[in-house]
């Protein structure tokens, strides 16, 4: 019988090793699988290359790995924000290395990892700092760069709810860059706050599939559950 | 000169408002960070403008009563806002899908500088250790049309010029430039004045833009429109 | 106010001009937009590019516009059934052309068009004939091929139900190229079940969103209703 | 020799039912239209095994009972089937990525030719106009494991054999190859029989096989198996 619920956070990222490339979900604080993140706080894995849209928007969000030490390498679209100070600290002192993508091409690249597509032409960035050093290439008289996939060994993710099989529906503008992720990691965790009976949620409705979600845990809705789930 | 810029031109509610008169019936319409996040709150009454939000929805609405924010629910600024009826979620890339397909009829979208072709840099001021890209390029490239709204000087310096110094977002890809002070299109005959704000003269507004412009209004009074 | 509801099939597809390119949606019968197929048989317009997944599957898909000599070109999957003897005729005497792509390449070069994405790298097709005279390259060890986005001017589609905005949901596979096609035509027209109030579709559930639909067309439930329509 | 061929080995449902002995606990899996299609129907009590069909769905269950036929809900092979709960439907787009992307543990494929490297023939016959391809080259190419599922034969003439002689559906993809007569592994060693099928020599086998195969049956009697 499929099984993919995690007692608890902590048990869900134990096995991430340091060097992992792990994809981070959420746009700020909506849609951030914060838990999941502070897990890893915890349990202290380094030099890890994180891929998120934001840094620093929140103080929940990568910037607590940042600011712990365990990330080498940021691929974001908005490295700024109120918490984005320990990450600026870490780039002028050179221990972290950050590479700026498009938001579109950021998710698209991701898209592509998780769809078999190792790269694509876009005509976001041609002639911009951006699209510097990339490959371009015309297409219908108008100038394109090349872009790579990005996956991830792992992802984690925020859902609403969830079934046994691992289908996920969320809630609102949570969704962004979550259901994206779920599809190009290796192993994809996600956060959710209600996990129901396989045949519960509806067919027609289900954002990211069984089978690209192979951890689940329940969110405890309690501060004091959260402590002890990562303590 | 401070002073004067602050007695004259528009607020930035009635920037706001200036531009969300120019969005047509239908149309779908993506809103930057900043000012033209204010649109939302003007869309005239009885216009059907779908308002899409680049981190996941179409059909976006005015902003919450206080109390019921929902932070599921927030626009690309990260603020609480509300979804109208006939709204839709959907994922990142669906949602740049969207944008960069050229779905949507227009950008309306904040700068730093924008050129006298329409170059646009709005992303990474020289000062700054680290760029914000976001939406943006993606936006400037996809959008039907791009519309910049914003003020027209920062600090005094004009934001207007012949030639961006700052990194470009995307090159020759604004259509109407919206101002405090004017409402001014580029074109292939350059910088056109289509419409002054009230107070301001064509003279006053060529002395703040560093890049020529033409001027449209003529044999207007000060503050009336050539429409 | 938005109003995409033509009053039937013959209306939503008057403008349609010779030369063409269709995007037609549907998996055999399944979600396919066969009153819209009827009424451009009506219609008549001539040397259509026709790209749809299943080419004489059934005999009131595209294999009605074959018939009646209004494709120059199919680009396809799977261009057998019970009704391709048309179009084996017309390849035969040089009165048609077929491109064949394989299903996932097709879904992912029409998904490109509309994603403003010119061509994409697969390994689907390298090292076979389909993959011959394409440009290929290597990314982790693997050979693949470059493909090339498609659009369409015009792309009919079947939905289960619509809201005057143009927000669509479909009925179980009916889905399939569906909401893939509506995302790459100049003009997505799609004939739908029912028409409901805006605000009546789940916003988390809206599978093809308004921005795409720019002509609805509700079926007539009664056989002579089609006729009047297309009449 | 057709009368032999009647007389031994797996019936179709035999077949399928021994296709879908190897398919695991939790498996996402796609079957293939004609014999791969029976996998659906014979699945061992007890294991969750989610099947992808790549018109759009996860969860396919059996066939629906007479007079249940939902013409909105069919398989690749475009006949009705059921979905269980907990499936899933979405898009073309969306069932390629998931496809191409690596994310089914298995494809259940028919083919015309299979060669003794792997290689895969199964959209176009030489002798017909038209191939048909459909999903095949996807599912060759992203599946993590393929297995065919056919008849070893096809009027009499083998389908395994040395080189493929038909077109490509892709190179090298095949993982295990279950045949009426047999099972029978690809690996970098060749072809190794693991299986044969009730009354089924080892000797008949490599008769009906263009290919050398390796016997790893060795010392069981006909019918037995290797496990």
């Amino acid at each position: 019988m499929i099984q993919k619920q995690f007692k608890n956070t902590a048990e869900a990222i134990a096995d991430i090793h340091d060097g992992a490339t792990l994809l981070v979900g959420g746009f700020g604080g909506s849609g951030l699988p914060s838990q999941l993140i502070a897990a890893l706080v915890e349990q202290g894995a380094k030099n890890l290359t994180v891929v998120s849209n934001n840094i620093g928007a929140v103080s929940d969000g990568v910037a607590a790995l940042i600011s712990n030490n365990q990330v080498k390498k940021i691929i974001c679209s908005f490295p700024v924000g109120p918490h984005a100070d320990d990450l600026i600290a870490r780039l002028q002192n050179g221990t972290i290395e950050l590479e700026i993508s498009p938001q579109g091409t950021l998710a698209e690249r991701i898209r592509a990892g998780g769809a078999g597509v190792p790269a694509f032409y876009t005509p976001t960035a041609a002639h911009t700092e951006l699209g510097e050093g990339k490959e371009t290439r015309m297409f219908n008289g108008r100038l394109h760069v090349l872009e790579h996939a990005i996956t991830g060994d792992y992802a984690f993710i925020k859902g609403h709810r969830a079934d046994r099989w691992g289908n996920l529906v969320y809630n609102k503008t949570q969704r962004n860059f979550n259901p994206v992720m779920a599809t190009a990691a290796k192993v994809t965790i996600a956060e959710v706050d209600e996990i129901v009976e396989v045949g519960d949620l509806d067919p027609e409705n289900i954002a990211t599939q069984s089978v690209y979600v192979h951890r689940l845990v329940k969110l405890q809705t309690e501060p004091e559950g959260r402590v002890v789930v990562n303590g | 000169m401070v002073k004067d810029e602050l007695k004259i031109g528009w607020s930035k509610i009635e920037l706001a408002s200036r531009v969300a008169q120019d969005l047509e019936d239908g149309w779908f319409v993506n809103l930057g960070i900043g000012i033209p996040t204010l649109v939302a709150d003007v869309i005239p009454e009885g216009r059907e403008i779908i308002l899409h939000s680049e981190n996941g929805l179409l059909g976006l609405g005015p902003k919450p009563e206080p109390g019921e924010e929902d932070m599921d629910l927030v626009n690309a600024g990260k603020e609480p806002i509300t979804l109208k009826p006939g709204g839709s979620f959907f994922s990142q890339s669906d949602s740049f899908a969207m944008i960069r397909g050229g779905h949507l009829d227009a950008a309306v979208l904040g700068a730093f500088q924008v050129s006298m072709y329409g170059d646009l840099a709005s992303w990474k001021l020289p000062n700054k250790p680290l760029g914000r890209v976001g939406g943006a390029m993606d936006l400037t490239v996809g959008a039907k049309r791009v519309f910049l709204c914003m003020q027209h000087t920062s600090k005094g310096v004009p934001k207007i010029v012949e030639k961006c110094t700052y990194p470009l977002t995307a090159p020759r890809c604004v259509d109407r430039i919206y101002t405090d002070l004017a409402v001014i299109d580029v074109t292939d005959e350059g910088l056109i004045v289509q419409e002054l704000a009230p107070g301001v003269t064509f003279e006053y507004l060529q002395e703040h833009t560093a890049a020529s412009l033409k001027n449209h209004t003529t044999g207007l009074a000060q503050g009336e429109t050539a429409q």
